[in-house]
């Protein structure tokens, strides 16, 4: 079972990246942020399992973003891959770092100690006018191994990229979910006591999952600096924070699949919101958000499962 | 062999309030000990300084000739003392299967979250384990239901049956009969003591209910005020007058008499 | 939750059906007959940037757009539409995150084809789009936006900006404040807490070190955007010794500073000076004391030049809306009626119907005459409009119950903008060198 | 000195602005466990609400009192059909459910009122701006201070009170004690938990869209006004202590005095001291400075 549907995921990215020369360009840019923002929502769901909300995820998100503007604005490196690595590190760093306060933290005052963090952060890029305060900066398309894309090649180079690091990540935090560690999210919500005395330390293992968490929003936000070319103090305030996990409840915590189809389904819908209600948008989004909490209370990701009756599967499979 | 468990003058105090005093015991091997005392004597203080829960304000706790005072629990659980709860502290939300393989697999990839993150959840060598762990304790046939949904009984057998899952050598058990009807109390008590006794472990366990003490327990200790009172044979302690005055009460002496 | 497992093929299967969904959504929308120029509009429809922008912008479009196309409008622009053929406009919400204006540019330009792309007034955001536009090759008349980044940091092709960038209206400012007072020593300054502000703060200071070298800044500040409630900062300008205080404040955050600042009588004791007032002029009225020093971005609305094409621009926009035009709606005016004027002198020289690259090239160093005055696109290679602008002061016309501007002073374009080859930081640092007041 | 004194002035007002936008919040959190994003939009329609009838009273040329009145009776006639509206119509179809869940609820609540007010009241901006006039000013040296600010201060302060007052000493107060402290025990008590509710969320709803009201003269009533609100109210709630009403009155002086000295003696920090005052709480009292965390009971 796990094995075939690993498979299958798989198999699900290849076709994708195979039709994706056939697919109009504007479709590919929105795919490509969809894509990004699905790794930052990947992370919240790996928190949520445990019953962590972060309403300051934008902070890695942020950091991801602004290491590879910053890096390819001051030293002019713009190999793609190498570029993402980076967000990637500095995202996680942080997370190690900040990890170590908020993994002491549950519930509520975890939402709102990340939430302060992310604001900070905020407050301090508006403040440096070096970096465009508030109107950000550009950032160079990117190359790869040297070749440099130009046009449509451009836009379906970084998609393609951005579809490979998606399914090394959704390979690789399926079977995370499928590890002892990664089955314990639910145990923590149910009793850390017991975890504790199994011998496990809980703040370790949170710890654990934020900087995860961390590290895909810090890879996310490196590919839409990539994929938008600009990168603004914005990317860390908390509305942005509020819209990933907007669409962590909209996708729902099922599965690592739940995280690509909530986050091209939430890009979908603002689109058509944008196209056929300019003045309004924020009514269709926020009666999309409350249909789905009320009619699918385990997201848009569990409507496949719903199509298939099944026998109770066991614990943390994903 | 000496003794496995050693604790000499142990005290914890609150503030003002002293929830233990002077404690000095020491368990020997595969020995089985009842706990008794009224509320608030101190028992489960006791019980939650062994097991680390709580950090003693002064005296050492020693297991297998190692000084445990003081360690977190988790590490303590991993040398070889585990505890159940007056509450069960099971996953409500999973199943009695997952609730044990989630035990057994912690168990098997104790020392380390990196391992813990590379090893499956599912392996064959767990999923046996837990079975045969279920089927120890005698609640196969709950093994798909939802914990949550669980008989008070079935709750403290999970309990019990995830915190044998790391091979300890000495489990205490805090009131694994409360909140269970006086009917059930002694089948509760069969299936658990014959369990432990054929995983060779040390018991220690709080009970309120002198009967079933005297049944299971070869020693026993009385709290009182935080201190121990009374420590011997069930029947001698329990007999003791002081002891029936300040904690059992007269029924005991029908319990007395019945074996006299 | 419970963790349910099933395969991610319903990424595929999602994929695919939004894919094609997305796909149809294209197919369905109507092409516009090939007469017809699409031209899409993007202005803040929502938020607190809608009042004070997007809702002029989007009323000035509108009107345009009808008249144009009815050809109502007084020569030189009585010609239908562009050349002809009619204005199809699309409106576009600019709120949301960069990565959401950046969507829907794309969206505009390779779903709905516009033919060409006018708007934008946030900074922010013109930035994020013109590195797009120039990659997708898509002809873009940036609006409202006066960051002076878009073309000194690199020239641009497919990217022209008609409304002259904020520098200016700093320079004439801190001109018309000197000749005003004599012998200014002290100032304070408030400004907003984000790129505006700061920028805005910046020119104002450089210019005031050029112009009068011994004048010392006493408190200056940075409330947050849209803060609401600035008790703290007007204590601190009451117990600043200024002679004056300058502020690129805007609508909500302008008006909300002037009630609580009137209620504690700042503003009658230090003069402001409020480079962007105009705008709320209107909502404000005698509650901004006679005495301030007000400009409106560009020669706009109080201080447009009378002629045919202003008179008629005020009536019609009044007679629609029932309410003042204000500079945004002015701008929108200048920056559409600059493509239109490019499009014909295209059109004209071809004969036909113009490609991009032919509105390009008759775009490029083109001079517009717009509502409040003519436009040189003299800057960056052609791509950025200067103008000649104005500052005054204000009065309550009580007989009348509505505003006034007197003792305007208008400020040629070589006065207060930089010349073609020169950014304009260095060359307020640089002393200016260049400028023809006369 | 004159610095001195403008600071602790500065702060006062600022710090009744903020109790005034946390204390429903704080309410209604500490009484169903619902952190109500939607409390912006109780805020915006307050000071929608004010800015219309309070504007039409004014220029009718009657006495400013009334006008004051009215502004308190707008507030809750709004707070009452909102509150009642949400409450009713929607988050009792999802209590019981994940606290997360519950927050996202009010959150599409929140945006849909947004677009809600555009439409009612269309895009332009509003200005309410005869109050201040009519409350004169005080001269204290070089600084005047609006009389207006003195009223916040003082309301703010009354609501402290009463508010304290309320819960400890009347019978819907201690039963609102009760409730925070444990509601499975208030149950069993036979307490009405769903009336309580109900009751509890139309006051927060009144007290939001009463902070809304008077900060109205004070400000252009326009689009977007209740997003900066909700992340500030949540800001001082959280240092004060989530549901402690007395936490939300110190949290919101610790803010306000902070910022009104960032203010005036280092202008730099003043965009993020609120968040920087929060980490700090938040760090060496987790589960801020009024509540205390509960024991965990094994």
């Amino acid at each position: 079972m796990a094995r075939r549907s690993i498979v299958f995921g798989l198999l699900a990215f290849v076709i994708v990246a195979a039709m994706a020369p056939a697919l109009p360009t504007w479709l590919v840019s929105l795919a490509t942020v969809a894509l990004a923002n699905a790794l930052v929502v990947l992370g919240l769901i790996i928190l949520w399992r445990a019953g962590l909300v972060p309403f300051g995820q934008a902070l890695f998100y942020a950091i991801g973003a602004y290491a590879v503007a910053l890096i390819t604005r001051y030293t002019g490196m713009r190999d793609a891959l190498i570029l993402i690595a980076a967000g990637a590190v500095l995202s996680c760093l942080a997370a190690i770092l900040a990890g170590f306060l908020l993994a002491r933290y549950r519930e509520i005052f975890f939402s709102m100690l990340s939430l302060a963090m992310s604001m900070i952060l905020y407050g301090v890029l508006v403040k440096t006018e070096t970096l465009g305060s508030t109107d950000g900066f550009g950032v160079e398309p990117p190359t790869y191994f040297g070749y440099a894309p130009q046009g449509h090649m451009r836009l379906l180079a970084l998609f393609w990229l951005a579809l490979a690091f998606c399914a090394a990540s959704a390979l690789l935090i399926s079977l995370y979910f499928r590890s002892v560690a990664g089955s314990l999210a639910v145990p923590i919500r149910d009793s850390e006591i017991r975890l504790e005395f199994l011998g496990v330390s809980v703040n370790r293992l949170i710890h654990l999952n934020l900087v995860v968490a961390g590290t895909l929003a810090g890879i996310g936000g490196a590919l839409v600096a990539l994929s938008i070319e600009h990168v603004d103090p914005n990317m860390s305030y908390w509305t942005t924070s509020g819209g990933f996990v907007f669409v962590t409840i909209l996708a729902g915590a099922g599965s690592v699949a739940a995280a690509f189809v909530g986050s091209f389904a939430f890009e979908f819908l603002k689109s058509i919101a944008y196209d056929i209600l300019p003045g309004t948008w924020q009514i269709f989004l926020g009666t999309a958000l409350l249909i789905t909490i009320l009619f699918l209370p385990e997201g848009i990701g569990s409507l496949y499962g719903r199509l298939r009756r099944r026998k109770p599967q066991s614990m943390g499979a994903s | 062999m000496s003794a496995i468990l050693v604790v000499h003058d142990l005290e914890k105090t609150f503030g003002s309030l002293v929830a233990a005093r002077a404690i000095n015991i020491a368990v020997p091997p595969l020995q089985t000990v009842g706990i008794i005392g009224a509320n608030g004597a101190g028992k489960t203080t006791f019980v939650n300084m062994i097991t680390g829960h709580l950090r003693p304000s002064r005296g050492t706790i020693v297991f297998e000739d190692r000084d445990i005072t003081g360690r977190p629990s988790r590490e303590i659980t991993r040398l070889g003392i585990a505890r159940s709860f007056q509450l069960p502290q099971i996953f409500s939300s999973l199943t009695v299967l997952e609730n044990m393989c989630a035990a057994t697999a912690i168990a098997h990839a104790a020392g380390g979250l990196l391992r813990q993150a590379l090893t499956p959840l599912h392996s064959p060598g767990t999923m046996a384990e837990s079975e045969a762990a279920l089927e120890l304790f005698r609640i196969t046939s709950y093994r798909h239901a939802r914990a949550a949904a669980l008989p008070q009984g079935v709750r403290k057998l999970l309990d019990i049956a995830m915190a044998v899952a790391g091979a300890p050598r000495v489990l205490l058990l805090d009131e694994p009969t409360s909140g269970i009807s006086i009917e059930e109390k002694f089948g509760l008590m069969e299936v658990v003591m014959s369990a432990l006794k054929n995983r060779r472990i040390t018991v220690l366990f709080v009970e309120h209910d002198m009967d079933i003490v005297e049944r299971y327990a070869d020693r026993v200790l009385a709290f009182y005020d935080g201190a121990v009172i009374a420590d011997g044979p069930p029947i001698e302690t329990l007999e003791n007058p002081r002891i029936q005055e300040l904690i059992s009460g007269p029924k005991l002496k029908a319990a007395a008499q019945r074996h006299a | 939750m419970r963790h349910d497992a099933y395969p991610p093929t319903s990424v595929l299967a999602a994929g695919l059906s939004l894919g094609l969904s997305l796909f149809a959504a294209t197919g369905a929308r109507a092409e516009a007959p090939a007469a017809s120029v699409k031209i899409g509009f993007v202005t803040f429809l929502t938020g607190p940037a809608a009042a004070p922008f997007g809702i002029p912008d989007h009323n000035a479009a509108e009107l345009l757009v009808d008249n144009l196309n009815a050809g109502k409008a007084p020569p030189p622009y009585n010609q239908i539409g562009l050349g002809g053929a009619k204005i199809d406009a699309k409106f576009v919400d600019e709120t949301g995150s960069a990565a959401d204006v950046v969507t829907q540019f794309r969206n505009l330009v390779e779903r709905d084809h516009v033919d060409a792309v006018v708007g934008y007034v946030s900074s922010g955001n013109c930035l994020a789009v013109t590195p797009v536009a120039e990659e997708l090759k898509q002809l873009t008349v940036l609006d409202i936006c006066g960051t002076t980044r878009i073309f000194e940091e690199k020239p641009r092709h497919y990217v022209f900006r008609v409304n002259p960038h904020a520098t200016m209206d700093n320079i004439a400012a801190a001109k018309y404040v000197l000749d005003k007072f004599k012998d200014i020593s002290v100032y304070s300054g408030i400004n907003q807490n984000y790129a505006w502000g700061q920028d805005s703060w910046r020119d104002f200071r450089l210019a005031m070190k050029d112009l009068d070298p011994k004048a010392t800044v006493d408190k200056e500040l940075f409330p947050k955007l849209f803060a609401g409630e600035y008790g703290a900062e007007i204590s601190t300008l009451l117990t600043s010794s200024a002679q004056f205080i300058h502020s690129s404040f805007y609508d909500g955050d302008l008006e909300a500073f002037i009630y609580q600042a009137g209620a504690r009588g700042l503003p009658q004791r230090i003069p402001l000076v409020l480079t962007t007032g105009e705008s709320s002029l209107w909502h404000l009225g005698s509650k901004l004391p006679d005495g301030a020093i007000v400009g409106a971005r560009g020669p706009h609305a109080f201080f447009a030049h009378a002629g045919e094409l202003n008179t008629w621009f005020h009536k019609a926009y009044v007679d629609r809306f029932n309410e003042q035009p204000i500079y945004p709606a002015y701008d929108l005016a200048q920056s559409l009626l600059g493509l239109k004027t490019a499009w014909e002198k295209a059109q004209a020289k071809k004969g036909g119907r113009p490609t991009t690259e032919d509105v390009i090239a008759a775009f490029e160093g083109i001079s517009i005459k717009t509502p409040s005055t003519t436009v040189q696109m003299a800057l960056g290679n052609g791509h950025q409009g200067v103008s000649d602008t104005a500052v005054g002061t204000y009065k309550f016309n009580k007989a009348e119950n509505k505003p006034e501007i007197v003792d305007i002073v208008r400020y040629p374009t070589q006065c207060v903008n930089p010349p073609a080859d020169v950014d304009s930081v260095p060359w307020l640092e640089g002393g200016m060198k260049g400028a023809k007041c006369e | 000195m004159l610095t001195a004194f403008a600071i602790v002035t500065d702060g006062l007002v600022y710090a009744a602005y903020l109790f005034l936008v946390a204390v429903g919040l704080t309410l209604i959190f500490g009484v169903m466990r619902i952190l109500n994003v939607a409390h912006g939009s109780f805020y915006a329609f307050g000071a929608y609400g004010a800015a219309i009838a309070v504007g039409v009273y004014f220029d009718r040329g009657w006495p400013a009192a009334g006008g004051f009145l009215l502004m308190v009776l707008v507030a809750m006639a709004i707070g009452l059909v909102l509150g009642l509206v949400l409450e009713r119509g929607l988050l009792r179809l999802v209590y019981g459910k994940d606290e997360i869940v519950v927050v996202l609820v009010t959150y599409a609540a929140f945006l849909i009122l947004e677009d809600v007010i555009r439409l009612i009241w269309g895009p332009n901006s509003y200005a309410l701006y005869q109050p201040l006039g009519a409350a004169g000013t005080v001269d204290v040296g070089a600084l005047v201070l609006s009389g207006y600010d003195i009223g916040l201060v003082a309301l703010a302060g009354l609501l402290a009170i009463g508010a304290s007052f309320a819960l400890k000493h009347t019978r819907w107060g201690r039963l609102l004690t009760v409730v925070i402290f444990d509601r499975e025990l208030a149950a069993a008590f036979g307490i009405n938990v769903t009336l309580v509710y109900t009751i509890t969320f139309v006051i927060g709803a009144m007290l939001g869209a009463l902070g809304g009201a008077v900060m109205a003269p004070k400000i252009a009533v326009t689009l977007g006004i209740g997003v900066e609100v909700i992340v500030l109210a949540f800001a001082v709630v959280a240092i004060g202590g989530m549901g402690s009403v007395g936490g939300a009155f110190i949290g919101a002086l610790l803010v306000g005095e902070s910022r009104a000295a960032a203010v005036h003696l280092l202008p730099q920090v003043e965009l993020f001291v609120i968040y920087a005052v929060m980490a700090l709480v938040l760090v060496f009292r987790p589960q801020g400075l009024f509540t205390r965390a509960q024991p965990r009971k094994i």
